[in-house]
């Protein structure tokens, strides 16, 4: 007998929703693409480089997104026992360290031109360069194990504790930042937000988000067809 | 039903034990045996379904349950660097039973000669005897043990089944699981393979305990 | 509740004292590697100085975290995890025990010997009772963090290296309150607030790391 | 001889590349433990540009070291060894073959991995080159070291703490050699003696290593 | 004479094994049984007496001595990931048997069906089936068996009994330890309990090896 059977409602409607979704986001990132590469100003001072921001900031904020996304499946899987949520955590995990890893990579490539060095130990950068870590350690400990669900149970406990520590996280290197003040950094002071910025860079955000929601679809509906074929090889 | 590693090991199970009562579980490797027994020691939680005591759910109060069990499993729990006495009065002691039988338990399953060495020097017959020794160093109603004769020889195996008789007269219960032969007068047997979730009779229609032969 | 506290907590004690060597081998590996660094970056005082802080406490994270990714495991290996957490009493309050007896026979000694390799590496005296508070007060922390991860990985595939990954992210806060208190006090500045904020982590730990930890453990039996 | 050879090589790198995250795990502590060292100095790309090349290669050093820990520990574990040790080849061929497979899945990633490290700690890129060359010389010698530790140790119940003692000591010429090339190389200076005697260490190692390590595992087996 | 951890197990012993005979090591846990099959795989060392084979001292070419015993120990030496056949194929070719006799050898022993099944997955019984295959896989004339028919069901205990007398019958030897029954038509017992140090009697006054009851 099938031990795991996912509630039938949630593949047909997610069947149904996906391909109107997927369009949705192709449409979304197209505009927000040209938009932002071809019509929106260069600025000024940066010209072209500031371009990169229209992907920097929506992974940016996704990388913190995700997380939360995986600390509430991980919740309800702790405490309802929900298979459901077990995979959607660990659909979420990769996702959110590959946003989060794109945040780092555009940063890092705007660093370059924009302060003359790769990366430099500022509070938010590191901030972030942390939390890609407790990603990878997620999923390493998800796929430590012989047995799967001890897997999903260690990886989830990871993560709660690590929604507590991450603001904690945040506020010590803040003060650790503040602290030693370095002379040769240049901070990254948001330039003025101007509308021919803010509609493309909103729209990339939207595109982005729903990129996010697609692919955590796509990846559950893998998790769940692979709980089905493990269900149903151990049954010999 | 009792679900490992994704995969149902047993379902449709129900039986009682009564004060004074045994119930032998049989079944080949990997019928769930060993899955039942932590299950009804609180060390694994059934998928669905669920365990009594006096009527009253078990998980409400577990540490009240496990206060009235003792569990031995295939593992001794023997410190190599502790002498075997007081590897027992340390699990005595956990228990909440003090160490005023642990020389009673000792002598029980003749160990009191070997009570200052280590235990890292001890034959796996000798550790299987101080962790039966536990029995009777932390007394409580329900047995709960899992191949208790694995690695004993013949004089150990008698002097195990001299207490499993006195503990079911004194009215306590035990649940054993064993491939080997032991002597429980009047228990009863548990096939566990009759309750494989695989099975196209539901396994509830078939008769669930039978009186040892 | 106390009992058993006491009875795991002497039982550990003695069982890290019986098998003799363990203690002394994390205050040996905490020296040989600060011994290290002077190789490492080379010998001016100036540089050893101005790293000496941090490479204490970055080494202290590490010799905290090798010796707790075994801190269950021979207990989950020889079976007495059943058993321990059949206790008559909350598991919170064993993993606690546990805990204790770990930090008393291991982290104690190492800081012990910090100032000692504080001398080695130069760092000014100033800084040498203001390390000590703050180890006093971050070594629990690390250790009771370390056992949250020591109970993740137990049954893992690789549990040495795995559980390095999980929890010195989250060894962060301490390691930068531990290195600033120092820093000021060297520097001639307030250093309290850190010492506080120290405390106030080891508070938190205290509260919530033996649950999450008895929550591990009972997952790892499953 | 070469068959055996072969066979062992060729299956210890099916087990790491079947076990999977073993390799990636290494490299991952690899990355925290550098990523530690500026929240324990601060930020400053002054102080970091300064020591990079001695913290890359110290926990280099650790990385090697705790991931050889268990390097005979399975098969020893799981029985392995008795038929290892009873092929009709030498124990040291066997020996080395194990050491190369372990070397090819995880401190070849961990050699990748440094320039990029060496950018977080603001080396300057003049180093990048000689590192990598210094890493791929001393390396090898660091594994070879760390079997002889690892076979030592086998059966020692605190393996982990105990392999770090033996063999830190140990790594210290690699450590200075590798250090002082990468140096040499970013201020400009020759630095084809330090590559030269990294090499030298690393042919003594490959030709007496294996020997030792044969000789310890046979004890472990008594 | 052999001492384990400072202490002597077995003294004044002697004994030669003919092509086509077969040993059975009997005695209570510690008597020396495993220790002896040990000694005989040149894992370990006598403290004092030599092993010879055609009368030529066995320690002067370990290796040739290696290649001409099997040893099957304790432990199963499966690689929890890789298939059964992989596992097999593995110790075949480090034997410098090649690779031709090992579905052979999986056949032998019933475990064809199991072949492409990872280590991880498989029982104690099949692990140990698996370790006995090796000796198909990679035939040698002397076998060293360390209880063997531990963790088997009947029916592989039948398999083994029937692989040994074939392999006696072209000649090979055979040392086998165990505590349970095993059909070994002819063979000679040796009671390892009769060699202890510590007894008065030299035990070498005693008849050495007795015809199987
Ligand atoms: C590796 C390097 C970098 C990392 C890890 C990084 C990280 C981040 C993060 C996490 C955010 C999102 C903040 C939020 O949503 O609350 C962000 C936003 C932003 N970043 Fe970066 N960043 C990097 C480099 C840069 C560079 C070089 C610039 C340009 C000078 C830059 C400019 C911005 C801007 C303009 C925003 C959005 C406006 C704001 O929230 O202030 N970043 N970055
Ligand atoms: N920790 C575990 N995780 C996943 N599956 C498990 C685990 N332990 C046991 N199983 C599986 O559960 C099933 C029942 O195992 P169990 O140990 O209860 O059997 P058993 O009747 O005690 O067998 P044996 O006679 O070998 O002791 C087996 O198929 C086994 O493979
Ligand atoms: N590695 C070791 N170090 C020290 N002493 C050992 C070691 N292994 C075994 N011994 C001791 O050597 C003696 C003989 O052990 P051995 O394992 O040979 O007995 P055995 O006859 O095989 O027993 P069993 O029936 O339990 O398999 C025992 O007293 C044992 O305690
Ligand atoms: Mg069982
Ligand atoms: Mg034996």
């Amino acid at each position: 007998m099938l031990t795991f059977s996912p509630p039938a409602r949630f593949l047909a409607f997610t069947r149904r929703l996906l391909p109107w979704l997927g369009a949705l986001t192709g449409l979304v990132l197209l505009v927000g693409l040209v938009w932002s590469l071809a019509y929106s100003p260069p600025d000024y001072q940066q010209k072209d480089s500031v371009r990169i921001m229209y992907v920097h900031v929506p992974s940016a904020y996704l990388g913190l997104f995700a997380y939360m996304v995986m600390a509430a499946a991980s919740a309800v899987a702790l405490i309802w026992k929900k298979p459901l949520a077990d995979i959607t955590a660990r659909a979420t995990a990769p996702l959110g360290a590959a946003f989060t890893f794109l945040c780092l990579a555009t940063g890092s490539l705007w660093g370059k031109p924009m302060w003359g060095t790769w990366w430099v130990w500022d509070a938010r950068l590191t901030s972030m360069l942390v939390l890609l870590f407790l990603y990878l350690g997620y999923m390493a400990l998800a796929n430590a194990f012989d047995d799967r669900t001890r897997g999903d149970r260690a990886a989830a406990v990871l993560c709660l504790v690590g929604v507590v520590n991450i603001p904690i996280i945040k506020f010590s290197v803040d003060w650790w930042n503040t602290l030693h003040q370095p002379a040769s950094v240049i901070k990254p002071g948001g330039p003025a937000v101007d509308p021919s910025i803010l509609g493309p860079l909103l729209t990339m955000i939207l595109g982005f988000q729903l990129l996010f929601i697609t692919l955590v679809l796509i990846r559950m509906q893998s998790g769940i067809a692979a709980a089905q074929i493990r269900a149903l090889s151990q049954r010999t | 039903m009792c679900v490992r590693g994704e995969r149902a090991v047993f379902a449709n199970l129900s039986f009682r034990v009564e004060a004074g009562d045994a119930l032998l579980l049989v079944g080949p490797n990997g019928s769930g045996k060993s899955s039942l027994l932590r299950l009804m020691a609180l060390l694994l939680h059934p998928a669905s379904g669920r365990l009594t005591w006096d009527d009253r759910s078990v998980a409400d109060d577990s540490e009240a349950h496990a206060a009235r069990t003792r569990y031995v499993g295939h593992l001794d729990a023997i410190k190599p660097v502790l002498a075997l006495r007081e590897n027992v009065a340390f699990w005595a002691r956990l228990a909440g039973a003090g160490t005023t039988h642990v020389d009673a338990a000792l002598e029980a399953f003749n160990l009191t000669r070997l009570a200052q060495v280590p235990g890292r020097l001890l034959s796996a017959g000798q550790k299987r005897r101080a962790n039966l020794a536990r029995l009777v160093a932390a007394p409580a109603p329900l047995w709960l043990l899992d191949e208790p004769t694995t690695a004993l020889d013949r004089a150990s195996i008698a002097l195990l089944e001299d207490r499993l008789a006195r503990h079911r007269a004194e009215g306590g219960m035990v649940v054993l699981s064993t491939h080997q032969d032991i002597v429980l007068p009047g228990a009863r047997v548990l096939a566990l393979d009759r309750f494989a979730p695989g099975l196209a009779r539901p396994a509830s229609a078939r008769p669930l305990l039978e009186p040892a032969s | 509740m106390i009992a058993v506290f006491l009875t795991v907590l002497g039982r550990d004690i003695r069982l890290a004292v019986r098998q003799g060597t363990d203690s002394l081998m994390v205050v040996a590996f905490f020296v040989v590697t600060v011994v290290l660094f002077p190789f490492g970056v080379g010998p001016e005082s100036a540089v050893l100085e101005r790293i000496s802080a941090g490479v204490l406490w970055v080494t202290a994270l590490l010799a905290s975290m090798l010796s707790l990714d075994r801190l269950f495991q021979q207990d989950y290996e020889d079976g007495s995890l059943d058993h321990l957490t059949r206790a008559p009493a909350p598991l919170a309050g064993i993993v606690a025990a546990k805990v204790a007896a770990h930090w008393l026979t291991t982290a104690l000694p190492l800081i012990a010997a910090a100032p000692l390799l504080a001398i080695l590496l130069h760092m000014r005296p100033e800084g040498f009772a203001v390390l000590v508070v703050a180890m006093v007060l971050g070594t629990p922390t690390l250790s009771l963090i370390g056992a949250v991860g020591a109970a993740l990985v137990l049954g893992a595939r690789r549990g040495g290296v795995l559980v390095a990954l999980l929890i010195l992210p989250l060894y962060v806060p301490v390691l930068i309150f531990g290195v600033s208190a120092v820093d000021a006090a060297v520097m001639g500045f307030a250093y309290t607030a850190q010492i506080k904020i120290l405390a106030a982590l080891l508070m938190a730990s205290l509260v919530l790391c033996p649950l999450a930890t008895s929550l591990a453990l009972r997952q790892a039996l499953e």
